[in-house]
């Protein structure tokens, strides 16, 4: 295992001394329990907005929390969802009495551990809504899975509530507008290599040279099936296709796009499967209108990309487009 | 009778059994998960011991509900919400008691996996630490019904936990995170069944000493 | 070789065509010769900045081109220096009447290039200055070498020239203040894995699992030395002690620091990096003021880190602080 | 005399030779460099060979002019302005000549290697293509000047470039990327003095030819 840590015990811990270091003037970090939160939080009236889940997919979430996107991210051990004491702690620290939004990516793990959290804020009489995103079409949604996991629309979803939250909507509407990015939004991602995680000291797959993980999520696990490696196009296709059929992308159709690294593969390699995507798409008569294209939702040092989709309105352009200043996504301020 | 004390030693067994079989556990979640179940239950029984001192001379309610309320707060993933319902609602079937009947014992872990199930929406044959503690509490029943006493009672539960996990291994997975996998979860043994096994094993160790 | 490419000779101009598409309302991408400029060059009366080098260390420098930073960049092959007649092309592109500043990193190939290129434009009639950057303290400065290579200071400069030639600054004043980051600024780098040149299809060194390349450049080249793999907090001591000893940098000094991952590298392992590199300088009674972290000047799908710290003064920060609105880099817009 | 077919022959054949050697001249500047000598040389040879159709009935000095402009234009790195100045240098040499005596062609690898010189600031000895380039003009001159004909004095020259490619091997680097590695650029062979071993050789097999 070749890593830039100590103890792999430590990585969290001395991740969040980082960014505590890094961006006092954006957030403040709270340890034991560990969360990260905006650095005037609360914000009477606002909704407060917090997500969390393991850690290992940075920028996400911590690198989120800001103006004009989340109030607090809590970050749990690497790939373990976080607990809820955390996720309670956190809540208390942004509700300004206008209510919390917790926004879940469709773990089990972090599914419960939310919907705990959300039990003891309640106790405490803090009004908390939930969302479980659930974008991933790598995974058959039926009766025989834990359900799609949430990956890339959670960072599409964290930016637009965090716009409308700042501009004072309610937590039913927040909610709402979450559940319709949800909806409106399917990803897709593979590997070409596995991640290692720190205290198992090994890659938590083998991938032989010539073999690549197509669906896979963003801890590692195996994906939808294992193939020979293909070219860029070739992959981008696959990714493409699977995503666009889903919903069902249509012609006519705007689209907010991200071509998303896994943590290891260089920015030039994904601004090439960003320009075949978008010539799939105008194939398809869809138009890319907005576009992130770079390291958003990692899998620690995995090579490989997803590609998200979100089909945008005039609403939720004019939330994407509104001001953020964060660690990780930074513009109109 | 099984006393505060056993019931100290039982947790404080299954955490050196934890760091022991850390790397396997992490090993099997690899296969078929993201490879931190080892250390996920390390760090929280590690949290448990450390605990332990505050409460060892409350009742065994109290010392089980403070082990599933630090495993909630330590541990994450879906570990920590199951084992930790687990452990709080074993505790609170049997509130207050300073020992424990065998039957004490059974009745608190059939609450504790009625909470696993409750709190998972899992049933047994999905795959998880349910197809190990669901068979165990049914063995440990019919032991002790036929008469047997705790520590062949326990005997039984750990094998047919045992024999619940290796169960695991040809079923396909429809809960957790091994569902992604489909058809690949099978042949693979699961993490959390495992972790549960060796929980009924430890019990088996020090609670059934009589 | 894994990569998420199609031919090996395709990848310039794949990436280039996905900038094109991605960010057409910053710049637009010229080919052949290939160089990505700004949307609204030349800019009447402001000093252009043209820079360029090898591709594969992207964001820089196409990502650094908008306002408040580069007036152009100049792509080559993967590591390879760009041509003449790009660079030509490219001042004249970007050329408003106030001359073109030439921001060159050190490397034989760079320099060479950008020479020819400076004299073709001279004949052309445009004022022309170059600034060579060489900050890697990696290499000794001496007549046995072709001198320190450029690196990490050069996305410094690049964002303070920019500021400043947007202010209204001459071509002197922009080269004399790029003259002052280089020579107030220091890096070095460390890599754990090495990086694979599409074209070569194998990794450019040999790195078993236990060894780890110090002073290492962004080309792959080997380094100072190849030591056995150590923690995060000594290749920070190795590394920020390597460049505060060499300018030296002072008790009471302030800094802008980069922490900057090689490609490979996950945020979260830089964020160790930066909170050990911060305790540190503290140690050294020398402040962090202003701070990048995150992927900026890369060596393809390399794993590893460099840390680069600039002494800075009201007028740097100043510049540093003033609005930047490309790709790689964006605020206070 | 060596005609301009000849001339375009050499630079033809020059670019099979470097197809051939591609992989070879990469894995020799992946050791003290950057990997890409053999790409770069390969890119430039190409445009060069399919430049020479518009200018093949041209005089030598044009062709050897385009063909370093050409290469100044396509291949980037430390290559592609030394090389392209040889040509350039070499080809402005003798401009105008249709033919060259054997004397015209050792007039015009001076100016071309007087040309790398003042371009790279290197000198011989540094590691660098100027320990090919250097030895084989000596070695050209003394065979020419002691009245050998032209296929034996570039038979001379390229083995004065090969001895010259082979002494690069001990010696350190002190220019170009190379010189990075300090001491532990000993050992390795220089592509670029490998690079113009090739093109001295490919010299000697089609200029040298009556
Ligand atoms: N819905 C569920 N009900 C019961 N047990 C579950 C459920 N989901 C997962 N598990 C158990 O949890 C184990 C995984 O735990 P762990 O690795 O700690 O959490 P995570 O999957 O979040 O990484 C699985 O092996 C399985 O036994
Ligand atoms: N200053 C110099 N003078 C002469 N030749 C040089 C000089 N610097 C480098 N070279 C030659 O250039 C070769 C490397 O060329 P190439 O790999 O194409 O460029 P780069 O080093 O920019 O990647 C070296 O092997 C060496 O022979
Ligand atoms: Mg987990
Ligand atoms: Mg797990
Ligand atoms: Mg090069
Ligand atoms: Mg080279």
């Amino acid at each position: 295992m070749k890593k830039l840590i100590n103890n792999p015990e430590d990585v969290v811990k001395e991740e969040l001394m980082g960014v505590a270091l890094a961006h006092e003037d954006l957030v403040r970090v709270h340890f034991n329990p560990d969360y990260v939160v905006r650095v005037d939080a609360p914000i009477e009236d606002k909704v407060g907005i917090v997500s969390g889940g393991g850690s290992g997919h940075e920028p996400m979430h911590g690198g989120f929390v800001g103006m004009g996107m989340l109030d607090a991210a809590c970050p749990g051990a690497v790939f373990t969802s976080p607990t809820p004491d955390q996720m309670l702690e956190a809540t208390k620290a942004v509700n300004g009495g206008a209510g919390v939004l917790h926004i879940v990516k469709n773990y089990t793990g972090d599914v419960l551990n939310f919907e705990m959290a959300a039990e003891m804020a309640a106790m405490e009489g803090i009004e908390v809504a939930s969302v479980v995103i659930d974008d991933d079409v790598a995974v058959q949604d039926s009766t025989w899975t834990a359900g799609r996991r949430g990956v890339g629309a959670t960072v599409l979803a964290e930016k637009i509530c965090g716009a409308a939250a700042e501009e004072g909507k309610s937590l039913q509407d927040v909610a709402e507008l979450c559940r319709k990015v949800n909806n409106q939004a399917r990803s897709m991602g593979m590997a070409l290599t596995s991640c290692t995680v720190p205290h198992a000291g090994k890659p938590t797959f083998d991938l032989p040279e010539d073999q690549m993980e197509i669906g896979i999520g963003i801890h590692g696990e195996p994906g939808r099936t294992r193939m020979e490696l293909k070219t860029a196009d070739e992959i981008t296709e696959i990714l493409t296709n699977a995503v666009v059929s889903d919903l069902p992308f249509e012609k006519g159709d705007h689209v907010i796009a991200m071509v998303n690294g896994m943590g290891g593969t260089p920015l030039i390699e994904l601004y090439i499967v960003y320009q075949h995507m978008v010539k799939i798409l105008q194939g398809h008569g869809i138009f890319v209108v907005r576009q992130l294209i770079g390291n958003y939702i990692t899998s620690l040092e995995m090579a490989g990309c997803s590609i998200t989709l979100l089909k945008a309105d005039d609403e939720l352009l004019r939330y994407w487009d509104a001001p953020v200043k964060t660690a990780g996504l930074r513009w109109g301020v | 009778m099984i006393k505060r004390e056993d019931v100290v030693t039982w947790l404080t067994c299954y955490r050196q059994v934890l760091k022991d079989n850390k790397d396997y556990l992490t090993e099997l979640d690899s296969a078929i998960g993201d490879a931190d179940h080892g250390a996920n239950m390390d760090r929280g029984f590690n949290a448990v011991v450390a605990k332990l001192p505050s409460v060892e001379d409350k009742d065994i309610g109290t010392i089980l509900k403070t082990t599933g309320m630090t495993l909630v707060s330590t541990v994450g993933g879906a570990g920590g919400p199951l084992y930790g319902t687990f452990f709080m609602r074993a505790g609170m079937a049997i509130d207050g008691k300073a020992e424990l009947t065998p039957d004490d014992l059974a009745v608190a872990f059939d609450a504790g996996v009625a909470g696993v199930q409750q709190r998972g929406k899992a049933t047994p044959g999905e795959k998880t630490m349910l197809d190990s503690l669901t068979p165990a509490c049914a063995a440990l029943h019919e032991s002790l019904d036929g008469g047997a006493d705790l520590k062949v009672s326990l005997d039984a539960a750990a094998a047919a936990a045992e024999q619940g996990m290796k169960d695991t291994i040809p079923m396909l997975a429809t809960k957790g995170r091994a569902s992604y996998l489909g058809e690949r979860s099978i042949g693979h043994q699961d993490p959390g069944a495992t972790s549960s096994f060796l929980l009924i094993q430890c019990a088996a160790d020090c609670l059934g000493k009589e």
